[in-house]
């Protein structure tokens, strides 16, 4: 059963959503379709006054179809406002973007990441796409949310080959747990029902410590589930898993 | 008022070989693809792209031989297609030289252009090995506050973008994201506009990029396809999909750009 | 979506003495007059006022005694009317500073501000005395460049600007000229704007200033009055020229201040 | 008879359209009269293809009315488009802007003006309204013309109080004489029908050479008086006069 049929989209969508805060402005880029369901989700559930901006440049946008593409014009649909992606590194950069929604091709042990090569910068084995806003964002943002659909000693790892960018990571969001940063380093804030902590250690290239103790996340809610059936009907969330 | 209507060979003839061309639109919507398939049929080289976001536009221009080098924040098809394989593999083969940057200081790079100042300090960067790999340069705060990264001033030689409407002066309406655009537009010496169609008259606050900024106008109905172009199409998934597929090798990518935009058929 | 609407007495309360306050609009041309008529009523002391181009709204300041400082590019009432009178008396008696500016380096400022960084490199200014009478520093190119005039960020503790129209939310639709009031509202720590009317909705294209960077929306008609507002009313020139004649004396302008804004009948 | 009665406005108008050129950009700001209603008479006469640029932000505006303000809205009347102060600013700093007009309480024999204080920047006995645009524009535009409508020892000086701005004066057109910077001095290049050479000399604090030899201005024609009436009916051409 491959991690989407499992759910994991929907646990994923979840734990994101209760992160963000009532009246919080929160940006997502390119490539993001989690972040922007996890982010309606929130507003429709506890964050009425959440301030929804994205690279498309709607704000509050309360799109009719969930776009695969995040730069969609469907991200405009209901906009009270529009900005620039100019107007939304600027907030970020005078300090006034609550959360950042990034990811990374490499993410170590204390929340740095890389997407620009695997192998030697000027000559890579892999030239990756790059980190769009990341260099900005992650140091200027209060909080960047990491999240990634994929957890395995590939994505988080030991030691980056490049270090596109670093900063303000609260939370890592993958399809067995949340870390949470603390003291500089990523720790299991939580394990999602039906992993055990054997697999999040064999699946994380740094050093993790994950037991019995650690608590579970929550799983989405019935209410959550309604919801998100209502602003995702045809499974957005799912499409950065394979066969999603 | 002047009328800067041209054709798009025209205006793209007037492109030379190694210039330094930025490209609105972002990843799949608003590209201006028809000006881009003109430059791959007019075979130019050695071009600088710049851009923040790119994907089909940048990927097609590394696959026929026409780019140099790539300065931009991101290239990629986004979730549904994935990486751009000819952009990967002109980069991993040293054909094309990968500037990257974060997406921010394209803008900021572009703003110094626009301001006539050699450069523009950006907020950020801490903690990225982009300034050291990239050779952005910190700058003292003269005011006694800490250095600050120092973006050097992008002035594109062209700037191309694509918009759903002008007049034959090329006041540039833009319906939906305006991305990039106007800055591209105001940063760079050229400005060539592909528009969907071209109407007697735009109302002036629904103007994005006003007339005497532009050198050259283009009616290009369709000319974001196969990307998006907001209120006019979405962007064709299918045909994305075939060059994605095509492009995973050199001769794949090689015979679509043969078929499809060099054979006399192809010609529009 | 937040409901940011207050009374004019509650915004301006919310400042306190000494704050950086920017005021939009230029000239005589959608200047936030109620909103300064409030600060005077209140008495608010040692403010330091940003403006590029000011008029009514910089005299009046200056007469009543609640500026400190003034940075700004221009203050005078144009071919109409000429100089500012009380600006004129509190600079010349040293009550209050003239931080002249050009109008670029109160944008470059702000754009500092918004941006996040501690300074903005600003074309021209050769051949000027002002870098030298205002402190203004050099800052080398680190790539080599000559050196370019830095303007250190200006990031006014309160922005003030007078609108059309907003919704609920503070979404602000400007009708004409924008002059540098969008740069404004983003560059503040704290935003009030007054509006003619309030309405249940706006167009996105036409919101010049997003709400979510709004703290407080004024219901305010005639809030631009004695100066114009486009599309509503011209500016009143018997009411700017009365103010003018009145305020070539202290004394003049004194008895102005109390009978048409601080005498109990005269309070809206 | 006033300078105003004598037809001064008219044939400085003229003086200043004549000297723009088809296809040029060009920008006025506050509290410009003369330049708003000389560039409307070139754009008729014959620059159809210049863009005509002012504060009010109206791109090739088309007035039904002339204000007295050069902020009003009455210049976006009829405008293509609309841009901000920062983008006319930048338009210049990038060296795209053909011409400027600009005016000095003083202006100095090598075209610097002050519009800053007289007597001590600090203390000053005369605090001036300031050079608004200046100190960016006069050194970044292509071409500055001045204009001032007093021509007396008080405006032009030998030595300003204080240098608000320099940079690439062309022009500089009085009520008596129209000056063009050669070599760095302001020399007089035409004198006005019915103005001698010493009311002149007289007239200018720094040394200028005028004489009997000094071309004339050309007074304007039947044509360009008959389009000023038009464009212009109200006169708003003189309001910088005395009694305009």
């Amino acid at each position: 059963m491959s991690a989407a049929e499992r759910g994991a989209p929907e646990q994923m969508a979840v734990a994101i959503a209760r992160a963000l805060r009532d009246g919080e402005t929160v940006f997502h880029g390119v490539a993001s379709p989690l972040p922007m369901v996890a982010t309606l989700l929130a507003k429709r559930a506890h964050a009425p006054n959440l301030v929804y901006l994205s690279i498309a440049g709607g704000v509050d946008a309360e799109p009719e179809r969930l776009p695969r593409s995040t730069v969609d014009p469907a991200l405009l649909h209901g906009a009270r406002a529009m900005v620039t992606l100019a107007d939304l590194f600027d907030l970020s950069a005078r300090g006034r973007l609550d959360v950042a929604f990034l990811s990374g091709v490499q993410i170590d042990g204390t929340g740095r990441i890389n997407m620009s090569a695997i192998g030697p910068f000027a000559r890579p084995k892999v030239r990756l796409p790059g980190g769009a806003g990341s260099a900005l964002l992650m140091p200027t943002a209060r909080r960047t949310m990491l999240w990634r659909t994929r957890h395995d000693r590939r994505v988080f790892v030991e030691t980056l080959d490049f270090v596109t960018a670093a900063g303000n990571v609260d939370r890592v969001v993958t399809p067995l747990c949340v870390f949470r940063r603390e003291a500089g380093r990523l720790a299991v804030d939580s394990i999602h029902p039906g992993v055990t902590p054997e697999q999040i250690v064999a699946a994380t290239g740094f050093p993790v410590e994950v037991g019995p103790e650690t608590p579970l996340t929550e799983p989405p809610t019935a209410d959550e589930l309604a919801l998100l059936r209502a602003i995702d009907p045809e499974r957005v969330v799912a499409s950065e898993f394979a066969g999603g | 008022m002047s009328d800067r209507r041209t054709t798009l060979r025209a205006a793209i003839a007037a492109i030379p070989d190694g210039a330094t061309v930025a490209l609105g639109g972002n990843t799949l919507h608003r590209v201006p693809c028809a000006a881009v398939h003109e430059i791959v049929r007019q075979g130019k080289r050695g071009l600088q792209l710049v851009k923040t976001a790119g994907a089909y536009d940048v990927d097609l221009l590394c696959a026929a031989g026409c780019a140099e080098a790539v300065a931009a924040g991101f290239i990629g098809f986004e979730t549904p297609f994935g990486m751009a394989p000819a952009y990967r593999r002109a980069v991993e083969s040293g054909a094309v030289e990968a500037r990257e940057h974060v997406c921010a200081s394209v803008i900021a790079g572009l703003r110094a252009a626009i301001q006539g100042v050699p450069f523009m300090p950006l907020a950020g960067m801490t903690g990225s090995d982009l300034p050291a790999a990239r050779g952005f340069r910190f700058v003292a705060d003269p005011y006694g506050g800490p250095a600050v990264v120092a973006i050097p001033a992008i002035t594109p030689d062209v700037a191309i973008v694509h918009v759903q409407e002008t007049d034959a002066a090329g006041n540039a309406r833009i319906v939906g994201s305006r991305f990039e655009d106007v800055l591209m537009a105001q940063a760079a010496r050229r400005v060539i506009v592909t528009t969907e169609r071209i109407v007697p008259r735009i109302d002036a606050d629904l103007v994005a990029i006003p007339g005497f900024l532009i050198d050259a106008v283009v009616e290009a109905p369709g000319g974001a396809a196969p990307c998006s172009c907001a209120g006019e199409y979405d962007y064709d998934a299918d045909a994305l999909g075939d060059w994605i597929a095509a492009a995973k090798t050199a001769d794949g990518a090689r015979q679509w750009i043969d078929a499809r935009l060099l054979a006399p058929a192809a010609t529009r």
